[in-house]
């Protein structure tokens, strides 16, 4: 494997609500290697965008990094100041947000807003800039560019928009790309473009690509490596193969049982009972126990530890082997 | 002599209004569903799914058509004469919380269905609630709860049971897990298959998730438009997709590989579903179709039997 | 092996907390607010008993004392003509919260009724009466309320007339909007699909939710008519005197400011912190109740 | 052309509206009790006459009638009047009817108007900045202070301030600024100040919320993850798109300062419109006040229009209709 690029280690972040606090994140460690594609995964308040977004300190104000560190080619992105962090933030790392309506500054020309992290950091000259940007839109599948550059994001379609997304994301060539749900608001036949045009520049730069995603189907066919996230812990990392053939976490065998593909209209359906907490302490025990149908006193009492349970395949389960045993 | 099917389609079409300018959100659509069927409706944003689900429910008015439940003509029924009616067809939401008063407790919001219409008294209301909370898998507490104490999937179940409260026989299911988390998904289509089986509910379940509407569905309609491309038994037509843009989509979903090597390779058709505003003229599908010729650009397709109750809209099917 | 789970999950004891209840704790952590509504207490008190604390009628001058500063007898000192600053503040008090009181329910009656119809009924009447709106806020509703002040006269009716009349717009524009986005919503749909009929949802569904935003407007609309109430009096429109208001002590007090300011001090603290209070309390409920102040 | 249409349509609407304007205070002020005999100066300086001698009190008052086009028909009288207002042919005041109304207003008008939109200026210069500062530094005392402060402009009015002012200028620190008259750049001070007080509460307060509300927006997210700086950051993305919703405030805050005008230029006796209005509605003296308020209707509509065309400019997303 080569070598890390970020490497997150044990982080913690916590949400203050008012009245009490969300532990959202709750030691999370794992690395992105160079040229690898990551795919993280899990339901709604997991913690699987807070993770990587608070590496880059684009978290909400009640959020508060506890402990950990993030080591993005070697220094901390946790201890930087908020000067150093910008440099990196669009240099260094892109990032493609989940919903393109929003996510655009509704009162500046897409052009503008391409250029404006070229400019920023000082990557390209404005001459420069401009045409380089021409040649993003054109890349992304943007017909017309020139024409294209002078419009405001409420003129575009919304895959379009995610078009104009990557291409902001991408203007200064950064080593790592944080996709976060990139698809999620789009409809299939256009969520399918924006994933290949995804691999597509993945390979043409060589770049990391983070994807988080809540599709299984989307981290499956797309990612080198998975980690499932549950109440903001990894529950499961390991290479896609190994998680497509092997998966040793009961939440992730639960999951994947819940999707159901087509071609399945016989199938008997096994849903996991209950639904995913809301941690407002730390947690002390498993914090799948309560819905796993294979917990046992030992779950209900003490908090598994992420482990390899065979070459780069973690998991945080007491009873991995057995689950692995009973899968296979 | 067969019984008639609980719900007739014939030819409804629907038109909006937007800025002087008309909006074709569904055209020319027909079906039939049996009582204790369901009924799949698929298409994209904008294919005018949802719409249909309205018109079936006279929450909206259709412009062209009719609609006949349990052999009554319900097409031209005063809002007055469709009150009674409306025990028997129900609607779930996809946003449970948008369609609840935020100001009602969950318990009296499903007790005001029953009140509506004058069932029972308060105390036999009350009984009801707890006996439906327990029925769809919640503690009888949370009828003291407002909605925004519960949970998506919670609400989406409250949902369910305020609409049956009244003992429908159909229900339109109009995207009713989207927007819920995976494992949740799979429970309220567990709990929907149930109650189906224990109540003989007819669904039109409506999804933009072609794989969920495979698997609850008898017969499926797949919209683009607001016009019905395809339709036919679940079965057949999945097995069987022949127009083009049914054949996009099913491509189109990424499924979970058994392997690495199995895995999808990410293309696409190009283009994006056009505004309907401005449908493109002849076969509607033509701009973003790999097989369109001269004739698809020209001319309007008709529906054609390709299957046993299998139709396609489209010049190249035969 | 036994899952002692219920399918839906885990639910916490629900806490009964209705959305009142969580506004009203909001609004009671506002400090100011607090503060606003105490005051606005007290002015209403004062409003209703005042005439009976008043140590002298607003009609009766003491020739013998012009102009003196306060003292013991009295509390504010007296005026240029005699008469006794603190019985006329009482007083100006109990009109002034009538004049507004009233002018604002005629604005709301009026707005209501007509917001109502427009939402409602759509078509041909909407168009007049949102036209009818735009008319309204062409021009301040301070000009039509001085147009009417000639019509009606300067007794307490007119006055609430006048000053009311033309505020309909705001409360009509606010209600329509409200009804609009309603009945388009998917509340009111699931409502009709459960086969409520329109009364039903009007009462069971629309008017709870959107009696909060009625109560904010009303909260804020009562302090504006208290301006225009003295603003009137200013311009020589106001409540016919002796009848005493504030707007009156206030353009009185500015052309007799330069020997005696308690003419001043009195009436204008008490009227600036009548209406700063006001605005505290509007401003804490629509922050505590409004949808934006939710989360 | 997209636009001319537009600003022709606006133009029409206006124009509407402020024959309406006419007509409703023309027929209120004909129905009010005495009507227009009931005009006080001249109903005192004619009591001798018709007492003295019927026949020449009755020549007088229909030469009176004529002058004022008080015999005609009442849609007729309507009409005429809406007709000399639009151009600009406004007669005279019967209070003073030797002068003419236009003379009037064009010494009064100017005034007003400098006073209208210097107080506007002072309050987006001082309530703008406030707005942001209160923002950045939320749930600080620097914004406790803004917003309290911005309360009491808010709610104290302008005529109280105004007053309070002739108290702490005219008695306590006397000679220090003017509290009457016009003219100087001196005794403009605490006339717009206190016309602009409570404008600049409102600007302020609406700038933060908007501001905050802004910042937390998704592009602003979008913005920081290209590592855009925190200034950049804050004014091309964060105050640029506030900006948009304060114009909508800012309409109908200029249709409040023309009403504040008229009541500060009676308490500083500056010698403008709103003294001419406020001379006219206490002396019943109808042309003078219908034609006032149909200076202001205009003045208020014509920046509403000039404000929208403004937001159109500045907000891309909003059509013009």
């Amino acid at each position: 494997m080569a070598e890390a690029l970020l490497a997150i280690d044990d982080l913690r972040v916590q949400f203050d609500r008012g009245e009490d606090e969300v532990f959202a994140v709750n030691g999370v460690s794992f690395s992105i290697a160079e040229g690898e594609a990551l795919g993280i995964v899990g339901e709604s308040g997991s913690g699987k965008s807070v993770t990587l977004m608070s590496a880059l300190g684009l978290i909400r104000e009640n959020g508060k990094i506890k402990s950990g560190t993030a080591k993005f080619q070697g220094h901390d992105l946790l201890k930087m100041r908020p000067r150093q962090l910008e440099d990196i933030r669009g240099r260094d790392i892109g990032v493609v947000f989940q919903d393109p309506m929003t996510s655009l500054n509704p009162v500046m020309r897409i052009g503008d807003q391409i250029m404006e992290s070229m400019l920023t950091h000082q990557y390209a000259g404005r001459r420069e800039a401009f045409e380089r940007t021409l040649q993003l839109l054109h890349e992304m599948g943007i017909p017309e560019p020139k024409a294209r550059f002078r419009n405001y994001p409420h003129e575009f379609s919304g895959g379009m928009r995610q078009r104009i997304m990557i291409a902001i994301a991408l203007a200064c060539e950064p080593q790592l790309l944080i996709a976060d749900e990139p698809t999620t608001a789009l409809d299939v036949t256009v969520q399918m473009q924006i994933l290949a045009l995804l691999q597509e520049q993945r390979q043409k730069k060589r770049m990391s690509i983070a994807i988080i995603t809540h599709d299984f189907g989307v981290a499956t066919n797309f990612c080198d490596r998975i980690i499932v996230l549950y109440a903001g812990q990894i529950m499961e990392m390991a290479d896609t193969r190994q998680f497509l053939r092997q998966p040793a976490h009961p939440y992730t065998v639960g999951l994947k049982n819940s999707i159901i593909e087509i071609g399945q209209r016989d199938r008997q359906l096994s849903p996991i009972p209950g639904m995913a907490p809301t941690l407002t302490e730390p947690p002390k025990s498993c914090s799948f126990a309560s819905r796993c149908p294979f917990a046992t006193e030992r779950c209900r009492s003490e908090l598994p530890a992420l482990r390899e349970i065979s070459p780069n395949h973690h998991v945080a389960c007491h009873r991995a082997e057995e689950v692995l045993a009973h899968a296979i | 002599m067969p019984s008639s099917p609980l719900l007739q389609v014939e030819e409804v079409s629907k038109r909006f209004r937007v800025q002087g300018r008309d909006l074709h959100a569904v055209e020319k659509v027909s079906f039939q569903l049996d009582a204790g069927k369901t009924m799949g409706l698929v298409g994209e944003s904008g294919s005018g799914k949802s719409t249909l689900g309205r018109l079936v429910l006279r929450l909206l008015d259709a412009n062209e058509g009719r609609i006949l439940f349990d052999g009554k003509d319900i097409t031209s029924l005063s809002p007055k004469q469709m009150r009674p009616l409306r025990r028997d067809m129900q609607i779930i939401f996809q946003d449970p919380q948008a369609s609840m008063s935020p100001r009602m407790t969950i318990g009296a919001a499903i007790e005001d269905a029953m009140a509506i219409h004058n069932i029972g008294t308060k105390a036999e209301r009350q009984k009801r609630v707890d006996e439906l909370l327990e029925r769809v898998g919640l503690p009888t507490v949370v009828k003291y709860a407002f909605p925004h104490e519960l949970s998506g999937g919670q609400l989406q179940r409250v949902g369910i049971a305020r609409a049956l409260s009244l003992n429908p026989k159909l229900v339109i299911c109009d995207e009713p897990i989207s927007a819920l988390d995976v494992s949740i998904q799979v429970q309220v289509i567990q709990l929907l298959q149930e109650l189906q089986k224990d109540f003989n509910l007819t669904y039109i379940f409506i999804s933009h998730n072609l794989a969920v509407v495979e698997y609850l569905s008898d017969q499926v309609a797949v919209l683009y438009l607001g016009e019905v491309v395809e339709q036919g038994p679940a079965e057949e037509l999945f097995a069987n997709p022949t127009h083009p843009y049914t054949q996009v989509l099913l491509q189109s979903i990424l499924k979970m590989p058994d392997d690495t090597e199995k895995r999808q390779a990410l293309t696409s058709i190009q283009g994006e579903i056009p505004s309907p505003f401005n449908p493109p003229s002849g076969c509607t599908f033509h701009p973003r179709c790999p097989f369109a010729t001269d004739v698809c650009r020209e001319k309007k397709p008709e529906r054609k039997v390709v299957g046993n109750q299998h139709s396609v809209t489209c010049h190249l099917a035969n | 092996m036994a899952i002692a789970v219920s399918q839906a999950g885990p639910v916490a004891a629900p806490k009964r907390h209705s959305q009142f209840y969580l506004g009203w704790k909001r609004f009671s952590k506002n400090y100011f607010a607090v503060a606003g509504l105490v005051w606005v207490a007290i002015f209403f008190i004062v409003g209703i008993i005042g005439p009976w604390i008043a140590p002298y009628s607003y009609k009766d001058a003491d020739f013998l004392a012009m102009h003196t500063g306060p003292s013991w007898k009295h509390l504010f000192g007296t005026d240029t003509v005699g008469y006794d600053v603190f019985s006329q503040i009482l007083f100006s008090i109990r009109y002034a919260l009538e004049i507004a009181l009233g002018a604002t329910c005629v604005s709301f009656v009026i707005g209501v009724i007509l917001g109502l119809w427009a939402g409602l009924a759509g078509g041909i009447a909407d168009v007049i009466i949102m036209r009818g709106v735009d008319f309204m806020f062409a021009l301040p509703s301070f000009f039509f309320a001085l147009i009417l002040v000639v019509l009606l006269g300067k007794g307490l009716g007119p006055m609430m007339l006048a000053i009311g009349v033309p505020g309909w717009a705001g409360y009509a524009r606010l209600i329509r909007s409200l009804v609009l986005s309603m009945r388009n919503g998917e509340m009111v749909e699931a409502a009709r699909a459960l086969g409520a009929s329109q009364s039903h949802i009007a009462f069971k569904y629309m008017f709870p939710n959107v009696v909060g935003s009625m109560v904010v407007s009303l909260a804020f609309g009562i302090p504006y008519d208290l301006t225009a109430q003295a603003g009137l009096s200013i311009v020589g429109m106001g409540l016919n005197p002796p009848m005493p208001s504030f707007g009156n002590m206030l353009a009185a007090a500015g052309e007799n400011i330069l020997g005696f300011p308690w003419l001043l001090y009195f009436p204008a603290g008490i009227f600036a912190i009548t209406l700063l209070s006001f605005l505290f309390v509007a401003d804490g409920l629509q922050e505590a109740f409004s949808p934006k102040g939710g989360m | 052309m997209f636009f001319l249409r537009f600003l022709a349509k606006r133009i029409v609407a206006i124009i509407i509206t402020l024959a309406a304007v006419i007509a409703i205070s023309y027929i209120m002020m004909y129905a009010s009790p005495g009507g227009f005999m009931s005009t006080t100066q001249i109903a005192t300086a004619l009591a001798p006459l018709a007492a003295q001698d019927p026949v020449a009190y009755q020549k007088v008052m229909e030469q009176f009638q004529q002058r004022y086009g008080l015999n005609l028909p009442l849609w007729h009288q309507v009409l005429l009047y809406i007709w000399h207002s639009f151009t600009f042919n406004f007669g005279n005041s019967m209070e003073n009817p030797s002068i003419t109304i236009m003379s009037q207003l064009k010494s009064a008008l100017p005034i007003s108007v400098i006073l209208a939109f210097a107080s506007v200026v002072v309050s987006v210069v001082v309530g703008i900045p406030m707005g942001i500062i209160a923002a950045l530094k939320r749930n600080t005392w620097i914004d406790y202070t803004v917003t309290t402060l911005s309360m009491f402009g808010q709610a104290i009015p302008s005529f109280v301030l105004a007053v309070i002012f002739v108290l702490i200028f005219g008695v306590v620190w006397q000679n220090v600024l003017p509290v009457t008259g016009w003219g100087t750049f001196s005794e403009a001070i605490l006339p717009v100040i206190s016309l602009a007080a409570g404008n600049i509460g409102v600007v302020a307060r609406y700038m933060r919320g908007s501001l905050i509300e802004t910042m937390r927006q998704d592009f602003i997210r979008t913005a920081k993850s290209k590592g855009v700086k925190y200034w950049p950051l804050v004014f091309k993305h964060g105050v640029k798109n506030s900006l948009t919703a304060l114009i909508t405030v800012i309409g109908p805050q200029f249709a409040f300062t023309v009403v504040g005008t008229v009541w500060v230029e009676n308490i500083f006796a500056i010698p403008g419109l709103g003294k001419v209005i406020n001379t006219a509605f206490t002396n019943f003296d109808f042309p003078l006040a219908i034609t006032a308020v149909f200076i202001l209707g205009a003045t208020i509509m014509v920046t509403n229009l000039v404000v929208d065309l403004i937001y159109a400019w500045v907000d891309p997303r909003v059509k013009l209709q």
